[in-house]
């Protein structure tokens, strides 16, 4: 038995002549913090759609705990722990922002099916609610309509419902986007006081979010797994380079190694 | 497919607001038990198309679900009365129930099958199971009597105690007692836990079901509950005229009941209590003044309310109470 | 045998006309559906004017067929041009069954008003001599108005590939639909070209109202009588494929023709079952790619 | 090119944008720097006649603005890439580039040049792209209207390092040559920098700080002081 | 100063506005002639608008009329599931009720106060069978509209037809929403047939299936008989290929009576020079007699509802259809069927009567279930 919490193993998914995935394996380790980079239209939100189920597999499984989830339903696999974010906000707009980390919450307590007692009741759930709200720096927007939020905002919101399903995994898809250099750090944090149990995927073009965020590193290219290793494995690496990091990229990299 | 729905600026995780509206409604509506006696039939009429168009303030209000054919449950619960009284069952209150549960099975076994469709693709399939079944039940004399309808029942005195008459007393009553039992069930339930959750598969079902939640499922449930409602209503048409025709199950009936709704406002449960009132009080008023106005005048009320008074009367009479108590809900245009 | 080609001759020259009168008249509104997302109920009332203008324009002015009728169709566009800047440019952001709605209650306005205006009566247009008379065609006679019919299907259907393959309208008319303030911010004119195509979509309705009188005859409750067939049409294309919108208009006049030939009784039931099946199984249309 | 003054709107009845007054010449390049919700997008869109000002000026080389509808702004030579992209879901990328293409120096060929990546997608739907693709196709769809002024919101946005690399250097080249003019609103402060001559810094609708980019010394921490972030 | 109200249920909008219409008139036209009393009694007419194939609309109304209007005798009834819904409060209340057109068999049968001013669907079906054998027809293919009158029409069709030795060939019922009859005829077409009995709502539907009729010759080649299709106000929409088609029915414009005349003069004087009767305005002008009768009936009395059904009982008189009675143990009626013909003179199109069956009865309830 291998603390393998989550295994992708061999995964394919064409559309058309295009092939996204090309025989693609990834772990992930209770606890671990990886990140997923590679360039523009390689497959890494193809990825998470058939983690999360949002796509049909094309060939491969998925396995979660030792499970084969590689047929279940989007909703199921949220249930058994896999839960994902979205790379452009995919939010409940016309609901509050509250409303929208609460519905997580009743969904996973299991608690969306009562249908007599008023929600208000509910306090234990709003309560939660209202900590992960605190807890990314959103409480005072908790009542304000999703669709009048900040762009910002409404990122860090996308973390907030995640975070109320009590994930075991968490995908991801480019968090910080939007987000400026200087405040991606509250995401950071954010991310720093979950649970250390945790495992997480996350997408992400910003190499300096990277390199603070990530214990290991994927680069997808072209549907398949150019390598993958320790931040500073990976980003010294010429063909990373070439392929995605740049010259720029490099020197950057190479000063903010000199900082740390 | 995104509905309009009129905002309260309320949230669903505060306590909810005594209905005023709703209070205000009812008190008005027993009123005119006292002040119409001769308008009684008419009443009933009104309660029944009420609670109706509530049942279709769940299915679309709530779980938004854009549909044209809510006369198939209608016409069902009303067909099932009939049925029953003919066949000797004249106890009018387990008649209701037992219409109104077949019409949530019919609806519970539709739903697995065509929720899965949103937009005008579900709008049409709901449209041409209107159509089916109106169909089929022209085809199936022997069991419907077609064009002539069902006729010669009779039914027992409500409680055993109330007779008909065709002053419509015990009807009204009868009418009345089951809507606000309906409208207290549904306030309960757009309130709870499933509500919200109805209103976040509204609003993104793909996000929804990324919650973990069972979409299919409780958009099944919702929709055989608005069925079940929808079947009461029928039967008590069919208990309160002793009389199912076929259009029942007409398409003109669903469309109906979604031209009150959206006059009254969807989304509010008060909706259909306000517009049934209107839209039936002005289709006979203005019928008896001129009868091919009447098509002119719902055309304008309709184009009135989706150009003008979004939200419709329920907005209408928001945003004015809103107004004189100076405050605004949450992010309306002043 | 014989009879049997016989019958088949006539399934797909008869339901091939009625395929194409579905398709004159629906396919306006193919156009509104899919490209300006606007399902505008009230297509029916725009068609039914055009075939009562025709009337007038013959009763009244004394008007010849060919007079009357291209006249009836300019006066409808120019109307549904009139009506998208006034009311249907209220419609473009606004959900759909609001939209549903808006466009069924200016449905309701115009057969209150035909019932006003002309009565409650049926009427149909009194072809001309040169298309009262039959052909003969793959050994059996043929009316002429039944060619005439196939013949300006074509014409429309060669217009279409013109327009829509030749020009960016196309393109620039959905991106108008997709995101209007942003497809404005690329330098389209959205307001008029979508004033234009709503003002062809109308026109082509008022011609298959007009023309097709004699298939669909005119009364006041037509706007809605019709809807439905109308709808199927455009449900059955994939709400918005012009392209699929002809083959599934042919298949539906054909398969109708011959389920009335073979099992008249079950006309009524089977198209909508059809029309369940379909569209419960590929919600993109019959003929939609699947992706 | 562009002169703003006293500019104010917002969105219905909210104001968001106070008073600004904004200055980009010829072949110049400003950046526009802040915190989430201080108002940036917004001013793009007043810019780009998307929501309208309350009040203020705007023009483009001495002709008035205010009065232009989003579309004639946009003929007389705006070019706008928005923060959420906005590509058209229902047209393919080589429909995008037709409906988008004015004459002028941006062809489809160079385009394609400029972002490959588009060259190989050209007959997927907007909806179908990956995230960057649709940051490619809101550039190139904006260059090839020729603009004398490109509006950019977060263009790094999603992309790959090494596109944003090449991307600054292109689009370096051509302001620096005199045939165009950019407004940049960038979250990544370097790239920002990088790019722009001079750079402004927003806070709550309003310009609270404004240099010029190669004077500003981003070492020196005191930018998040400048933009409100510490207290 | 006593007075009688009378409610007619009367669709003014829907797709039966043109029954409505023609209720109106008949009424109109008959009061403008007879004045508005009878009896003694001033005799005022309340209209409601069903507005559309809706009987519990229809039954509300009846009980509004009753409880609010009080009025003493109601009328109209365009269909006859609007009569089956009204039957209980006719008999709760003994409030007479004359349907004009309403002709399902059942009608009657909805309550002992029920009276009829129309047929009996049978009736004129039948007669169209006994025209159709008259000419010589043997073989004949039925056409009915897929709906409870139309299985009516074709049973009593099929059932005279066969009973006076004639075959039936084929029958078929086109569904209501049915379009393009190009199919159902070209079927037809491929029988061997002399005969075609058709029964379609006038209308959309009547002016489709006759056109396609006509253009595949079957018009000239049959003895086509239908009931309503071809009203005389209706042949204008028609062109000269219906010219040969034949109706069966109890009124026709041609009738060549003294009351018919009237009534006609009357109706042209009132609505314009272009105004043609039908089956519906008739229906209601003798309609409206049979209500001046029953209050006259009761002149000098307290207004009892069902003493006025019993006096009219057996009543016969000469409507604008001719001879009419009301059979006392039925109360059906008793009247002439006329077999018209469309046809073309001086240019224009008419319907002329040529064959008529006299005293025509409504058959038993046995006799139409068997
Ligand atoms: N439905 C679809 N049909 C066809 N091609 C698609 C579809 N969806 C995605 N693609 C293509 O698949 C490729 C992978 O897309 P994906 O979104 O996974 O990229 P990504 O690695 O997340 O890129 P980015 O960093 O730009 O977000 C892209 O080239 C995209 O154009
Ligand atoms: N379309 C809109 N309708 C209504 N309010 C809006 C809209 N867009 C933005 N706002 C509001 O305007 C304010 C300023 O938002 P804006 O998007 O201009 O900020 P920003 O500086 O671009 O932020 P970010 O860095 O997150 O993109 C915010 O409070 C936001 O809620
Ligand atoms: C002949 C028709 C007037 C019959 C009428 N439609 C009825 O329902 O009885
Ligand atoms: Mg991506
Ligand atoms: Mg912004």
């Amino acid at each position: 038995m291998t603390d393998n919490l989550l295994e992708a193993i061999g995964l394919q998914k064409s559309f058309g002549a295009l092939k996204v995935a090309q025989d693609v394996t990834l772990r992930l380790r209770v606890g671990e913090r990886h990140a997923l980079i590679g360039p523009n239209g390689a497959g890494k939100s193809t990825l998470v759609a058939l983690l999360s189920g949002v796509l049909a597999l094309g060939g491969g499984r998925i396995l979660l705990g030792g499970r084969d989830i590689g047929r279940s339903s989007p909703s199921q696999r949220t249930r058994e722990g896999l839960v994902r974010t979205f790379q452009v906000s995919n939010l409940f707009g016309g609901l509050t922002v509250l409303e929208n980390v609460y519905l997580a919450v009743s969904e996973r307590a299991g608690a969306s099916f009562r249908l007599w007692r008023p929600a208000y009741r509910n306090t234990d759930l709003i309560d939660r609610a209202h900590e992960i709200l605190e807890q990314l720096g959103l409480g005072e927007v908790a009542r304000t309509r999703v669709d009048q939020l900040a762009y910002g905002q409404q990122r860090l919101l996308e973390i907030a419902i995640a975070l109320a399903l009590r994930p075991k995994v968490l995908l991801l898809d480019e968090p910080t986007a939007g987000i400026p250099s200087t405040e991606a750090g509250i995401l950071l944090d954010a991310l720093d006081r979950l649970p250390p149990e945790i495992a997480i995927l996350l997408i992400e073009h910003d190499m300096q979010v990277v390199r603070r965020f990530a214990s290991t590193v994927t680069v997808l290219v072209e549907g398949k797994i150019l390598m993958t290793g320790s931040p500073i494995e990976v980003m010294s690496s010429e063909e990373v380079r070439s392929v995605y990091l740049g010259k720029a990229g490099q020197t950057r990299f190479a000063s903010e190694v000199a900082h740390a | 497919m995104k509905i309009t729905v009129s905002s309260t600026g309320l949230s669903a995780l505060d306590r909810p607001r005594l209905p005023m509206i709703a209070l205000v409604v009812f008190a008005l509506a027993l009123a005119v038990f006292f002040v119409f006696p001769d308008r009684l039939s008419l009443a009933a009429y009104i309660g029944i198309f009420a609670l109706f168009a509530l049942s279709l303030d769940l299915a679309l209000g709530m779980a938004g679900i854009v549909t044209l054919g809510h006369a198939a449950f209608f016409g069902v619960g009303a067909y099932t009365a009939g049925w029953l009284a003919l066949a000797g069952w004249q106890e009018p209150i387990t008649g209701v129930v037992i219409s109104g549960l077949c019409a949530a099975a019919l609806a519970g076994a539709l739903g697995p099958f065509i929720l899965r469709l949103t937009g005008l693709p579900l709008v049409m399939v709901t449209l041409a199971v209107g159509v089916f079944l109106f169909e089929a039940a022209n085809k199936l004399t022997w069991l419907t009597g077609g064009d002539d309808g069902l006729y010669g029942m009779t039914f027992s005195p409500v409680l055993g105690i109330f007779e008909w008459s065709i002053y419509g007393t015990t009807d009204y009553l009868y009418v009345l007692a089951w809507l606000a039992l309906a409208f207290y069930g549904c306030h309960r339930l757009t309130t709870s836990n499933f509500g919200l959750a109805l209103r976040g598969v509204r609003e993104n079902r793909l996000r929804m079901s990324l919650l973990g939640s069972s979409v299919l499922a409780q958009l099944t449930l919702a929709y055989a509950l608005s069925a079940f409602i929808a079947g009461v209503a029928g039967a008590l048409l069919a208990q309160t005229s002793e009389f199912v025709g076929l259009e029942v199950l007409s398409v003109e009936k669903s469309i109906d009941v979604v031209v009150i709704l959206v006059l009254g406002g969807v989304g509010h449960l008060y909706g259909a209590l306000l517009g049934a009132p209107v839209y039936l009080l002005i289709k006979d008023m203005s019928k008896e003044w001129n009868p091919h106005a009447w098509m002119i005048i719902i055309g304008f009320m309709l184009v009135f309310v989706m150009l003008v008074a979004r939200g419709g009367i329920h907005g209408v009479l928001h945003k004015v109470i809103a107004r004189s108590r100076g405050k605004l809900p949450n992010g309306e245009p002043r | 045998m014989e009879q049997f080609l016989a019958s088949l001759a006539f399934i797909i020259l008869y339901g091939g006309t009625y395929g194409a009168v579905l398709f004159i008249i629906s396919v306006g509104l193919v156009m509104t559906m899919g490209l300006m997302r606007v399902p505008n109920l009230a297509h029916g009332a725009f068609a039914a004017l055009g075939g009562y203008l025709t009337i007038l324009l013959m009763n009244q002015a004394g008007a010849n067929y060919f007079v009357a009728v291209p006249v009836a169709v300019i006066l409808v566009a120019a109307l549904g041009a009139l009506a998208e800047r006034t009311i249907y440019v209220r419609l473009y952001n606004i959900p759909e069954l609001d939209q549903i709605l808006l466009t069924v209650g200016i449905a309701f306005i115009f057969v209150g008003g035909l019932a006003l205006t002309f009565g409650p009566n049926v009427f149909t247009i009194r072809l001309p001599e040169v298309l009262s008379g039959s052909v003969d065609l793959f050994g059996r006679s043929f009316p002429v108005y039944r060619v005439f019919l196939l013949a300006v299907g074509a014409l429309i259907i060669l217009g279409f590939w013109l327009v829509f393959d030749r020009t960016t309208l196309g393109a620039k008319l959905r991106a108008a639909v997709d995101n209007r303030s942003m497809a404005q911010a690329t330098g389209i004119n959205v307001e008029r070209i979508v004033m234009l195509a709503f003002a062809a979509g109308t026109g082509l309705a008022a011609l298959g109202g007009a023309i097709g009188a004699g298939l669909f005859p005119l009364e006041p409750l037509y706007p809605i009588k019709y809807l439905t067939i109308i709808l199927i049409i455009v449900a059955l294309s994939g709400f918005g494929n012009i392209k699929s919108s002809i083959v599934v208009a042919m298949v539906v006049g054909i398969a109708d023709t011959a389920a009335r030939y073979y099992l008249p009784e079950l006309g009524g039931f089977a198209i909508y079952a059809l029309v369940i099946a379909a569209v419960a199984m590929r919600p993109a249309g019959m003929f939609a790619r699947q992706g | 090119m562009l002169e703003a003054e006293r500019l104010t709107g917002g969105w219905g009845p909210t104001i968001v944008v106070e008073n600004v007054d904004l200055n980009v010449g010829d072949a110049e390049c400003l950046a526009i720097v802040g915190r989430n919700g201080v108002g940036k997008t917004t001013l793009l869109e007043l810019v780009a006649g998307r929501t309208s000002a309350k009040s203020g000026r705007l023009r483009l080389d001495g002709q008035d603005l205010v009065p232009l509808s989003i579309y004639q702004r946009a003929r007389a030579g705006l070019g706008y890439v928005p923060q959420n992209r906005e590509v058209f879901p229902t047209l393919t990328v080589r429909e995008h580039l037709s409906i988008a293409s004015r004459p002028g120096r941006w062809t489809r060929e160079k385009v394609l040049e400029l972002l490959p990546r588009l060259g190989q997608r050209l007959d997927n739907l907007g909806s179908q792209l990956s995230g960057g693709e649709q940051q490619m196709l809101a550039i190139a769809r904006a260059l090839l209207g020729n603009p004398r002024l490109i509006l950019m919101d977060e263009p790094s946005e999603g992309l790959a390092p090494v596109v944003v690399e090449h991307l600054i250097s292109v689009l370096r080249e051509i302001i620096s040559d005199g045939s165009l003019s950019m407004i940049l609103v960038e979250q990544r402060i370097d790239l920002a920098l990088e790019l722009s001559d001079r750079f402004i810094i927003m806070d709550r609708g309003q310009i609270t700080y404004q240099a010029n980019s190669a004077d500003f010394d981003l070492e020196a921490g005191r930018l998040p002081e400048l933009m409100g972030l510490t207290h | 100063q006593d007075q009688i109200k009378v409610g007619i249920l009367s669709h003014d909008t829907g797709p039966f506005a043109q029954n409505g219409q023609g209720f109106h008139r008949g009424i109109e036209v008959y009061q403008a002639l007879h004045g508005k009393s009878a009896g003694g009694r001033e005799i005022e007419f309340v209209y409601r608008d069903i507005g559309g194939p809706n009987p519990a609309v229809g039954k509300r109304l009846a009980e509004e009329l009753i409880v609010r209007e009080k009025v003493q005798i109601l009328g109209g009834f365009a269909l006859s599931s609007e009569a089956l819904a009204v039957g209980p409060i006719v008999e709760q209340t003994k409030t007479p009720a004359i349907t004009f057109i309403a002709s399902s068999p059942s009608v009657l049968a909805g309550s002992q106060y029920f009276l009829k001013s129309g047929q009996h669907i049978a009736q004129s079906s039948s007669a169209g069978a006994t025209f159709a054998r008259k000419q010589g027809a043997e073989k004949c293919y039925i056409v009915v509209s897929d709906y409870q009158p139309g299985y009516d029409a074709q049973k009593a069709f099929r059932k005279t037809f066969e009973s006076e030795g004639g075959q039936i060939v084929g029958e078929v019922r086109v569904p209501l929403n049915t379009v393009d009859f190009a199919a159902i005829v070209e079927g037809i077409a491929s029988t061997e047939t002399d005969c075609i009995n058709v029964f379609v709502p006038p209308g959309a539907p009547a002016i489709g299936l006759l056109r396609a009729l006509a253009e595949r010759g079957l018009v000239e080649s049959n003895f086509v008989v239908g009931m309503g299709e071809a009203e005389d106000h209706i042949l204008p929409q028609y062109d000269d290929s219906v010219v040969g088609f034949k109706g069966a029915l109890y009124y026709a414009e041609a009738l060549d009576n003294e009351e018919n005349k009237t009534f006609i003069a009357k109706l042209k004087e009132l609505y314009g020079p272009d105004t043609q009767p039908d089956f519906a305005s008739a229906s209601a002008y003798d309609g409206a007699h049979l209500i001046y009768e029953m209050v006259k009936s009761q002149e000098g009395k307290d207004w009892s509802g069902p003493d006025a059904v019993e006096a009219v009982k057996g009543l016969s008189w000469n409507g604008v259809r001719g001879p009419m009675k009301i059979d006392p143990e039925t109360r059906e009626l008793v009247q002439n069927i006329y077999l018209r013909e469309v046809q073309k003179v001086d240019g224009k199109l008419q319907n002329a009567i040529v064959d008529q069956l006299e005293a025509v009865e409504a058959p038993s309830k046995e006799w139409m279930e068997n």
